[in-house]
């Protein structure tokens, strides 16, 4: 009905292509900010950088590993709830192959084969018996955590409340400590984020993602079918959930029926944190994963240490964490207010 | 939801209540064989009854409120928070008045639907400002509820405030459950299927954008719906109480998420069941069917067969069989009749037919 | 068709629009425009698309404010509609508002018939209605039935049942309901937004019964359309709209279609509209064909050859089944029996398979179908082109792909700011031509064209018209589907006429064919 | 584009209000430089034993001594408790208390690495204490150990082997949790039920064999006994199964008493619990049927501060040959409401067994390791 449009000037675009920009730093802003405000703390407090800093890549590794695959998902137009379970799955079947093996590659291996083949038999059979996908997950999150609950409980190690496998023999912890260092994941995401960005931008499969999840129907009759790129989809996001179980796996030599519990949800708000609008399609970026799971991380951690002597400050971090969440949602949408409520 | 075609012409009176009843039917017939089997009983005392219907008006409820906004394609991660959140308020609040005293039960019931329906509006209002997607507001949401339900509390388990006498006829005495469960359907079944708000709810759900250009106010409509959700989730929140005797508020992190996946095969089974008669009835025999599901399961727990874990893995199961009957119900039924092995034939006899006329060429 | 003017009616205006202004962003739609309607005439307003014919109307229909807007006044008294119900309650009053049918569906599947008409003004059925207007309690089923059915007759339609699910109903009688909706209200002034194009001819006549209704009374008709031809028939003035500004307006005596165009495109035409020649002709390589396809009520044993070079025209009423064995075609819809094969016995099961062979295909619903309408156009043209400038086959290069777009972009001239222009916000014919641009950038060989004018003004139409004749030169094969007989005989080589499903008729090219010749078969 | 500033403003706004906390934080932190600061590791916040601990750290000792104590929120799996003792380490932290067992060797690791010491305050461990009994930061273990577990269900099921007469239903809590099994070993051999054996070791062998207690295989003979255990969904609707079969007495090796007292209570079915020394646990005695109760009392995470609190100020003790401490605590039990009463009365937070006064006698320089480890030994329980 908003028959054809005219554009004004060239100025009156350039103008509109300014604030397209200034829109889209602006996760990249707000990330930059909080970096700073905690930086500031840190040292004002006369704290240690470097141990903080380190443990915030510890913090958000493994929500910016599985984070990054999951865009190729969600840029689709549809979740994963059991991302997760996911993780807390292939990290079982990792520890025990390499408790059995000791062998780091095969860690990473059986991790990636895991998550790869819980993704493939989540979006299979969906695309298979045409199930919504996001029902499949539900049900998968199910599956997977009680599956892994039962490995986990029937081989656990732990003297605990929570029933856990750990790595007890020094030798292997050995070998896990070896690759347990901020360098080696940072190169790690590197390396994954690169080959995402790299498919993602690159190939003719990413472009076609994108342009599935703006217009499946159109897709469709360009000769890209969900069912198939679907798939690939879930595949490039088992591979973040099996290298995050993995690092997860180096980071605490063990697993539990709790490992990874909140990282199933932590994702959605890290890809929205990032600047990713939640329907995916031609506005999907990669580096939305990194940026909204750090800033969500670090986020946490100032208002951590900004309130950390007011009783029941755990509940006080998550509602303002919560509500400045929103806040940077709002702006980073002002762009695309559209007359009727979004869905 | 419902298959509007099918339900005009499903005119006949026997098809219909045999599509009503079949999926709470064979709920009812494999769970008496599998007790006979094991030989357990189900539902054997008055108050084993009432834990039935406790239960059951947990799952429809819950059921109900998902479908609301589900329905419309509103995603809301928030029911579980609200369910909480309302309880642990209007707990505190109703001990703080009555220290557990006669009345109790009644006065927390609605404060926590009335905290529930104001966190629904916060929640609704949130969405209509912010105009961001719903399931994130939603995530948002929960979070903050999460977060002051954690505030309220420190995260201790709420006991004393939810254990006297008055909340304990809420689990032992099956008519009050019952009462909550009519209340609840007569009060979604009027709203929804009766009254103004209910069509403009109905005609926004199925096209937004001409409902909104004839002139329907598309904003009190989402808002009031996630009042009535709120209303509801507060309901459960305070079933729950009574029937576990306890709150765990330990919820931060998303830990109130898990309350909503429960209610999705009892959604998808009575928006089945609603093809044939009403869905909101759907939802009530599908929680109905639900419960005495879980009875069954509490029995086979006791004498060792089922545990946490197989259960939920039973349960998932269930629900991706069901969703593949939903999705390929004409293939169900052929492979029912035995039609698709005819089927096969004929698509067998046409290739060959097909490659030897062009053999033939 | 009844010309019977009254001229006295004709001096009083019924509506007044002073210095409206609506702009979208950085786009202007209407820009200061005046318009005014007199009681008993049939204004036609036309224009090509974006020329903000559709803008103007659903603001006087309350669908929309003005951006700015000087004075808009109805009866002589100020008009400020808040919503479309509002307009038609004529503000309160009850009756005799401004009614609108819009262009696109404007009812719901998911509900009732009766729901539709009375969507958003349940309250007069509610249990308990107060003296002060006011009203609750539930709402009473059969009365709104009863009320619905009473609408529908007095609308002149008699086949839909208010009780059936929109959903059951066909386009047509879709349309049908919306119009009953707007007649129920009594409206004074008609809009209709083109919808004639979604009508088949007894749809046609009962709106053509409406409009003469109004014809000579105190009432008036605002009619839009991209027919020519009939908006010269139907109304008795016609206002010509370029870029949101007002040209000219003809009365009936004045009208003259080559000045009409050059009003609405603003330049001469030059050149012939449909293809010059009358030589049936094609080449002998058969590169699509459907040997004994079947799909349920909408195809019955439908066979077909296409040749290279040829443009094969399928021509029908919507419900025919042409579209759908457009997409049957391009391995859209899978056939019941039957099969598809392009060029040597290849047979096509898929979309994906389809474009492998060297199809294409413009689908009638342009902006769900063809275009991912929130992605760029450099998204839009390059996403079926690909294995035309990947590095072997996978690697996407930005300098490749660009190259590439802006190729299509000049070829087709395509008027935008830029490559990186989303299509959302391109005309009719634009997002058109970049669905064409997709198609042809990836060198299809065989070209499936829904309705590929359907929106389309009559310069970029011209265009089309011309590009297809092209390809058909450079030995493309085209399968042109079409609801515009004249269309269908300006450029087709074959004619396939269909009718509930079959083809009924095979008609070759030839000067001597008129639509008399055609029509017959179609209904 | 006006509304875009406002809103960025808007942003701005708040970011410089984040930025000033900041500050005023900097300047609140860190001012006294000889206090000693402590985080606490939890994976229970919820129950009323673990609130009572806190409050003993946080309103008592934190009052006496020069200490602040900061908990975690609750801790689900080993990423998370790594995460709190870097964060703990980052903001210069001196000690970890742990009362969190997801991955007792990767916090042991982890407060090595960062230069902490590091204490476990409750669930003894024996894997882990001979791992790193010689670690310098390693501070050692105080609490119930596995026998003590065992001898608190032992005791219980010896209490009622007589009593029961037909029937008797056990709660096996969250077996396998280690803890849960060995008090259910325990309680099962003090009844003289057998479960894949007859020994308390063979118990233990055969629930972790089972990850879990399988009901069919408990017998005890002559007497129904009905189990059930966790908490889900049906747990409810079992314990009412288990209620209308009118048990003789539930026995419970842990969380009875917040699951199950107002059920219990109302259908008079007498019951025990291991678990702590609440008030609510003293009105479920006084007027409701709680009989037996065995638990920890709230001061006795006193000791482990002393050794923590000893570490810190370059006064660590160790034994003989130089390893960390480690002493098994007892629970202390209450068969009547007059008893419980003792226990509340002579163990509160404002007025605890281990108040400053006790504690000051194994704080210092000279502090011996034999003198430490008779002091936390030496029975208090408090008599009638």
């Amino acid at each position: 009905m908003e028959e054809v449009l005219k554009s004004r000037s060239g100025d009156a675009v350039k103008k509109q292509k300014v604030k397209n920009i200034i829109i889209m730093l602006l996760p990249i802003a707000a990330l930059v900010v909080l970096f700073a405000v905690y930086v500031a703390i840190i040292l004002a407090n006369d704290y240690n950088l470097a141990i903080n800093l380190e443990t915030i890549v510890n913090q958000a590794i493994v929500l910016v590993l599985v984070a990054t695959g999951a865009i190729f998902i969600f840029t689709l137009g549809s979740f994963d709830i059991s991302l997760g379970a996911s993780t807390l799955f292939s990290a079982t079947v990792g520890i025990l192959v390499f408790n059995a093996t000791g062998s780091l590659l095969l860690l990473f291996l059986t991790c990636i084969a895991v998550a790869v083949a819980c993704s493939l038999l989540n979006s299979v059979l969906s695309s298979v018996f045409h199930l919504p996908m996001f029902v499949m997950t539900v049900a998968m999150l199910s599956v997977l955590t009680s599956i892994a609950g039962t490995i986990i409980t029937t081989n656990s190690t732990s003297a605990g409340a929570n029933p856990a496998i750990s790595v007890s023999d020094s030798v292997l912890r050995d070998i896990l400590g070896s690759v347990d260092t901020v360098w080696f994941k940072v190169l790690i995401l590197a390396l994954f984020a690169v080959v995402c960005i790299f498919v993602f931008n690159f190939t003719k499969v990413g472009r076609r993602q994108k342009f599935l999840g703006g217009n499946p129907v159109c897709a469709k009759m360009t000769g890209i079918p969900l069912s198939v790129y679907g798939i690939i989809a879930f595949v490039m996001a088992g591979i973040g959930v099996g290298l995050g179980a993995a690092v997860n796996v180096t980071y605490t030599m063990s697993v539990s029926t709790g490992t990874a519990s909140d990282i199933g949800m932590s994702v959605f708000i890290a890809i929205v944190f990032g600047g990713m609008p939640i329907s995916g399609g031609a506005r999907s970026r990669i580096y939305a994963a990194i940026v909204g799971g750090f800033s969500y991380i670090i986020l946490n951690n100032i208002l951590n240490l900004l309130l950390s002597s007011v009783d029941g400050r755990y509940g006080y971090v998550q509602i303002i964490s919560a509500v400045l969440f929103l806040a940077i949602v709002y702006v980073a949408s002002i762009n695309y207010r559209v007359k009727h409520l979004p869905r | 939801m419902g298959n509007l075609i099918n339900k005009h012409q499903l005119k006949n009176f026997g098809v219909r209540t045999a599509g009503t009843l079949a999926v709470p039917a064979l709920f009812v017939v494999v769970i008496f064989i599998i007790c006979a089997a094991q030989g357990v009983m189900v539902l054997t005392s008055s108050s084993l009854f009432a834990d039935f219907v406790c239960y059951a008006a947990i799952v429809t409820l819950t059921t109900f409120a998902l479908s609301i906004n589900l329905g419309s394609g509103r995603f809301d991660f928030s029911l579980g928070s609200m369910a909480t959140l309302s309880a642990v308020a209007s707990a505190q609040l109703t001990y703080s008045m009555l220290g557990g005293g006669a009345g109790s039960g009644i006065v927390m019931l609605v404060f926590s639907v009335l905290i529930g329906a104001v966190a629904g509006a916060f929640s609704g209002g949130l969405y209509v400002i912010l105009r961001i997607p719903p399931i994130i507001t939603s995530l948002g949401v929960a979070l903050i509820f999460e977060g002051i339900t954690f505030v309220l509390t420190n995260g201790t388990y709420i006991m004393s405030e939810v254990q006297n006498d008055s909340m304990t006829l809420f689990r032992t005495q099956w008519y009050l459950p019952a009462v909550i469960i009519l209340v609840a359907l007569a009060a979604v079944y009027f709203l929804f299927d009766r009254t103004k708000f209910g069509y403009d709810y109905k005609a926004l759900k199925e096209g937004q954008k001409v409902s909104i250009n004839t002139g329907i106010r598309e904003v009190p409509n989402a808002v009031w719906c996630y009042v009535i959700c709120g209303a509801l989730m507060g309901t459960v929140g305070f079933l729950q109480a009574a029937r576990n005797t306890y709150i765990s508020t330990n919820v931060l992190n998303f830990g109130s998420i898990s309350v909503m996946f429960t209610a999705f095969l009892p959604m998808f089974i009575g928006g089945f069941i609603g093809r044939f008669s009403n869905d909101k009835v759907g939802y009530l025999l599908a929680g109905l069917s639900m419960s005495l599901l879980n009875s069954l399961f509490a029995q086979l727990s006791l004498i060792g067969i089922i545990d946490s874990s197989s259960r939920a893995i039973v349960e998932a199961v269930l629900l991706v069989l069901f969703l593949i009957f939903l999705n390929n119900e004409q293939t169900c039924r052929d492979l029912v009749t035995g039609r698709i092995f005819k089927k096969w034939a004929e698509a067998a006899r046409e290739r060959k037919a097909a490659k030897h006329s062009r053999e033939d060429k | 068709m009844d010309q019977v003017i009254n001229t006295t009616a004709r001096r009083e205006e019924i509506l007044k629009v002073r210095g409206m202004t609506k702009t979208f962003g950085p786009v202007v739609a209407l820009n200061n425009v005046d318009l005014t309607l007199r009681k008993g005439d049939v204004l036609g307003l036309i224009g090509e698309n974006g020329s903000g014919k559709s803008t103007i109307t659903s603001i006087v229909a309350g669908m929309q404010k003005a951006t700015k807007c000087d004075g808009m006044y109805y009866k002589g008294e100020e008009w400020k509609p808040s919503s479309m119900l509002d307009a038609l309650d004529c503000c309160g009053k009850g009756r005799g508002g401004i009614g609108m049918v819009v262009q696109e569906s404007g009812t719901i599947p998911g509900i009732t018939v009766a729901e539709n008409i009375f969507l958003g003004e349940l309250g007069q059925f509610r249990l308990f209605q107060m003296k002060n207007g006011k009203s609750f309690g539930p709402v009473r089923r059969k009365k709104l039935f009863a009320a619905a059915d009473e609408a529908l007759k007095k609308a002149g339609i008699e086949h839909i049942p208010a009780k059936a699910p929109m959903a059951a109903l066909d386009f047509q009688s879709r349309k049908l309901v919306e119009i009953a909706k707007v007649i129920l209200k009594d409206p004074d002034v008609l809009i209709i937004d083109e919808t004639s194009t979604a009508l088949a001819q007894d749809g046609r006549e009962i709106l053509y019964k409406i409009i003469n209704s109004f014809r000579g009374t105190d009432k008036a008709v605002i009619f839009i359309s991209h027919d020519l031809d009939e908006i010269m028939d139907v109304c008795d003035t016609l206002t010509v709209l370029r870029d949101g500004n007002i040209i000219r307006t003809f009365e009936r005596a004045e009208y003259d279609p080559d000045e009409i165009r050059k009003a609405m495109i603003g330049r001469e035409m030059h050149g012939d509209y449909y293809r010059s020649d009358f030589e049936p002709a094609c080449g002998e390589e058969v590169a699509l064909k459907a040997e004994d396809v079947c799909l349920g009520e909408s195809l019955k044993h439908v066979s077909l050859e296409l040749h290279r070079g040829e443009i094969l025209g399928i021509g029908g009423l919507a419900q025919c089944g042409m579209h759908e064995l457009g997409k049957v075609l391009f391995g859209s819809l899978a056939p019941k029996s039957g099969r598809v094969t392009a060029g040597e016995d290849r047979e096509v099961r898929s979309e994906a398979v389809a474009i492998k062979y060297g199809m294409g295909y413009v689908s009638k619903d342009r902006d769900v179908e063809s275009l991912n309408l929130s992605a760029s156009i450099k998204d839009n043209i390059a996403i079926a082109g690909m294995d035309k400038y990947a590095v072997k086959n996978f690697l996407i290069l930005d300098s490749r792909e660009k190259k590439y777009v802006d190729r299509q972009i000049d070829e087709l001239s395509i008027k935008c700011s830029g490559r990186d222009q989303l299509v959302q916000q391109l005309s009719g014919g634009n997002k058109q031509k970049v669905v064409f641009g997709k198609w042809i950038g990836c060198g299809s060989e065989i070209l499936i064209l829904d309705c590929p004018t359907r929106g389309v003004d009559i310069g970029v139409k011209q265009a089309m018209y011309r590009l297809m004749t092209k390809l058909k030169g450079e030995g493309k094969a085209i399968l042109l589907i079409s609801e515009e007989l004249p269309e269908l005989m300006g450029m087709s080589d074959r004619i396939l006429i269909m009718k509930d499903g079959e083809v009924k008729k095979q008609f070759m090219r030839s000067r001597e064919l008129t639509d008399a010749d055609v029509i017959g078969y179609m209904i | 584009m006006k509304h875009l500033g406002k809103k960025l403003v808007a942003c701005a706004c708040a970011l410089a209000l984040t930025g000033s906390m900041a500050a005023l934080a900097a300047c609140g932190g860190n001012g006294e430089n000889d206090e000693v600061r402590i985080g606490v590791l939890v994976s229970d916040v919820s129950g009323e034993e673990a609130v009572s601990f806190r409050n003993y750290y946080t309103q008592y000792i934190a009052e006496q001594y020069n200490v602040t104590f900061t908990y975690t929120e609750q801790l689900n799996d080993s990423a998370s408790e790594i995460a709190a003792i870097e964060q703990f380490a980052g903001q210069n932290y001196d000690a970890i208390i742990s009362l969190s067992a997801n991955d007792r060797a990767s916090q042991a690791e982890a407060c090595e690495e960062a230069g902490m010491y590091y204490a476990i305050a409750s669930g003894m461990d024996d894997t882990i204490y001979e791992t790193y009994k010689n670690n310098e930061y390693f501070v050692g273990q105080i609490g119930p150990s596995m026998s003590t577990e065992y001898e608190a269900g032992l005791a219980m099921g010896e209490y009622y082997a007589d009593k029961i007469e037909d029937s008797v239903a056990i709660y096996g809590a969250f077996i396998p949790n280690p803890m849960h099994v060995y008090r259910m070993a325990g309680l099962l051999t003090g009844l003289g039920a057998t479960y894949g054996g007859a020994t308390g070791e063979a118990i233990v062998g055969a629930i972790f064999a089972d990850s879990g207690v399988t009901a069919s295989k408990i017998s005890l003979e002559g007497k129904t006994v009905s189990y059930l255990a966790g908490f889900g969904d049906s747990t409810m609707t079992e314990m009412g199964t288990i209620i209308a079969t009118d048990p003789d007495a539930l026995l419970s090796v842990g969380m009875a008493t917040t699951f199950f007292s107002a059920m219990l209570n109302e259908a008079g079915i007498p019951y025990a619990d291991i678990d702590s020394f609440t008030t609510s646990n003293a009105a479920n005695m006084q007027s409701g049927t709680l009989e037996y109760l065995a638990g920890k009392y709230t001061s006795s995470i006193g000791p482990i501060f002393a050794a923590v609190y000893n570490a810190v100020q370059g006064n660590k003790i160790e034994n003989a040959d130089g390893s960390a401490i480690s002493i098994s605590q007892d629970y202390w039990v209450a068969t009547s409401y007059e008893q419980f009463e003792v226990f509340q009365t002579s163990d509160s937070v404002t007025d605890p067994i281990y108040n400053k006064e006790l504690l000051d006698t194994v704080i210092g320089e000279d502090v011996t390791y034999e003198a430490f480890e008779a002091f936390v030994t030496t029975d208090r329980t408090p008599q009638a």
